[in-house]
């Protein structure tokens, strides 16, 4: 069975070490944060700035001065801070957040990552996305490994505009965990009662041992 | 010399014309300057050019400039909540130059710090770069980017005193600190006037030297999404 | 009888308006404070991260943690406000600050400031000098017309190494006022006493009707 | 993971090595990481390249560091204050690498924000342009200035709380932010470490995130310049 989207929240947070500053993208990467295992310290920053956001607000608790960067209302820590977007855009850019989890449309196999844009369709904006894999550390995908049309979304080249270009180190998708490596993408995981077969079967992308 | 305006429409009086450019902070519907984007409105200058991170809502925000067909160009890395943005943008009447978060954010901290370029690598092999100067430093490639200052800067923050030093609530600070720098003139409006003194000095986010006018007003501070968690 | 210390800083207060932000050098410029007129705001800088610098603190009441651009201890002001360095030095160099009152070794006729090292004699470093005369709206320098050995500091051009090109806007020094206008100084104002022909004869620099 | 060590000796264990660049903050003697110097000098790293603005007095801050020759390379704004410094560097014996003071502190700021390289006008037309590329913006000139990144950044604060949040007080804060950022590690020593939950999150002047290691300590905080006024 193919994780689901619960499943790969609990599987993305096995990337969270203790003292981590992250930043989680909009959709399933935003669960994540369900699953930081107790003890340990994972503090989360929004990138309309803060660093330590908390749980939803009690019904009542909203504050309008206090959202997230999907502009949900959100709650702060005993160890919040709040700063201006120059200053968390500084600390982005500047390398200062350990990693960040983040959707796609599609990857590549030298990591490019396309997550913004359509063409044809109605253009949003890229918002802070591109920021956030030219300056955090370490960018990880989760996404399911097909689109609608049951095709690869992990592909020799992108075909949509870059987000970013060889910026992915890490791939999980509902089918397992795959690396960027010299070469094209590794195997790391399969998910539970995916075989190997499977999973190449799934995938346009070199795979390499 | 007074800083404090008894209305949006007297703080901004002598300072709007057609064809200007405009930085206004707020992010979403977060800690926007609703009051002095009304008084925009009912001014009718024509042709703005406006830097801020969104566009507000289709009857909320700057959105409510875009209905009076007020605004020539956008500046922003999101657009996506508003429906006639889409309509003007995709049928040519309307101008969008989409900059990456961070690098937007920067560009107007750059301008009001009288640096008129700077190098990221934010943006490097993608649409953002095209056209744009690459220089590599250390063996990696980054883009040049531009400052940004604009005629006019407007800003909503949580409290002034009467010298313009200003402090924001939470995350409603975002581009409202950026954005008032790059202002050759900086027009604030607040949910509270204080007398000087009242601040603790080691806690203003925006010192007074950055603020020309101040307005006290009643805000919608609409919410965007409501999320709650249950007890 | 030319100004002294005292008048000198008194004529250069007569540069302020109200509701100015104020950058003064060390010297006599710090002098300028003790001139600003009743009734009027002027909100002086100092670059070490500071708006609002109030007088020497009384005895006892000093403050480590609280000194001006010289490291001289000072006190606040109700509407002070600290910042870092970086933040200081944006307002410099984006022109938040309207005017600066700066001492001078030389200054040329076309506004070239000297005022940070002699070669060959011991380099102490330009300091936020440097920063002040390129970011300032309006630069006004207040010295002795003349060096200790009597020849004119108002140059044709500087001999000094630079602080800054075509920066100076206007020299206020003990024997009248001078601007730079295009093609060299323009007399605004003779001290008490002085004789144009004084000041002329005093003046390297070419004077201009 | 816990932020908080015993002592400054602890807090550098293992960052410490020969040939390494350190960022310092304070201005003058002012907010200057007294306890941290102490320790380097113990330590014994020779060959340091330091960023600070000033290199303390003979006997006091970055100064003591001289009396060891532990500095090989200064990159400061002004060093006015120190005989010794005059000495070694007059002799050759240490480099000296003069910023203006507002470079010196963007340039701490530009590194720790991921900007290698930006354009300002300070320094234009003087010896501080010798060499820099030059570029014109709407018809000025400006230099390129480059991003300054440390091994190591020894700060000193007000207040920490356990996960690293600063406070910093009145004029001490100068160079200590820019400075903290731009270490790849960023060691803190305050007055006060103080549970999580004591500050007010809107008054956090450097968050946690910058911060790795903090040690409290004893703080001589030398006047440099003690002037009074008459009651």
């Amino acid at each position: 069975m193919p994780w689901d989207r619960n499943q790969l929240a609990a599987r993305a947070a096995k990337e969270l070490q203790d003292g981590m500053y992250v930043n989680l993208g909009i959709g399933i990467p935003t669960l994540v944060a369900n699953y930081i295992p107790a003890g340990m310290t994972v503090t989360l920053q929004s990138e309309n700035g803060m660093l330590g956001i908390g749980p939803f607000p009690l019904a009542g608790e909203e504050d309008a001065d206090l959202i997230n960067a999907g502009k949900q209302t959100i709650s702060e820590l005993p160890h919040s801070a709040y700063f201006d977007s120059a200053q968390s855009f500084a600390m982005i850019r500047g390398g200062k957040i350990a990693m960040a989890i983040l959707g796609a449309m599609e990857v590549s196999e030298n990591g490019d990552l396309a997550n913004w844009m359509i063409p044809g369709k109605l253009v949003k904006g890229m918002g802070g996305a591109m920021d956030l894999v030219a300056g955090v550390k370490r960018v990880v995908v989760v996404m399911d490994h097909a689109n609608k049309h049951g095709e690869s979304k992990v592909l020799h080249e992108c075909t949509l505009p870059l987000t970013g270009k060889a910026c992915v180190h890490r791939i999980i998708t509902n089918l397992g965990v795959l690396d960027v490596v010299p070469g094209g993408l590794k195997i790391v995981e399969l998910a539970d009662g995916v075989t190997e077969a499977e999973l190449r079967a799934a995938t346009e992308a070199t795979l390499v041992n | 010399m007074k800083k404090v305006y008894a209305s949006a429409a007297a703080a901004l009086d002598g300072l709007l014309h057609d064809g200007m450019s405009i930085a206004a902070g707020g992010f979403g519907l977060c800690g926007i300057p609703e009051l002095l984007i009304a008084a925009i409105k009912e001014a009718g200058t024509k042709d703005i050019t406006i830097a801020s991170n969104n566009c507000g809502v289709d009857d909320f925000g700057l959105g409510v400039l875009l209905a009076t067909r007020q605004i020539k160009k956008m500046q922003s890395s999101y657009v996506g909540e508003n429906a006639e943005f889409m309509r003007q943008f995709l049928s040519g009447e309307l101008e969008l130059e989409f900059n990456p978060q961070g690098t937007l954010a920067e560009r107007m901290r750059a301008g009001g710090a009288g640096i008129p370029g700077f190098y990221t690598k934010t943006g490097v092999g993608t649409v953002i770069a095209e056209g744009k100067e690459h220089k590599d430093f250390g063996g990696e490639t980054y883009i040049l980017e531009t400052g940004i200052v604009t005629d006019l800067a407007i800003v909503k923050a949580w409290k002034a005193d009467t010298s313009g030093n200003l402090i924001f609530r939470k995350t409603a600070r975002n581009f409202n600190v950026p954005a008032a720098t790059c202002g050759r003139v900086c027009v604030a409006e607040v949910e509270e006037i204080v007398p000087i003194g009242s601040f603790d000095p080691d806690c203003i986010h925006l010192p007074g030297i950055y603020v020309h006018r101040i307005i006290q007003g009643q805000h919608e501070k609409r919410i965007e999404q409501r999320t709650v968690r249950s007890a």
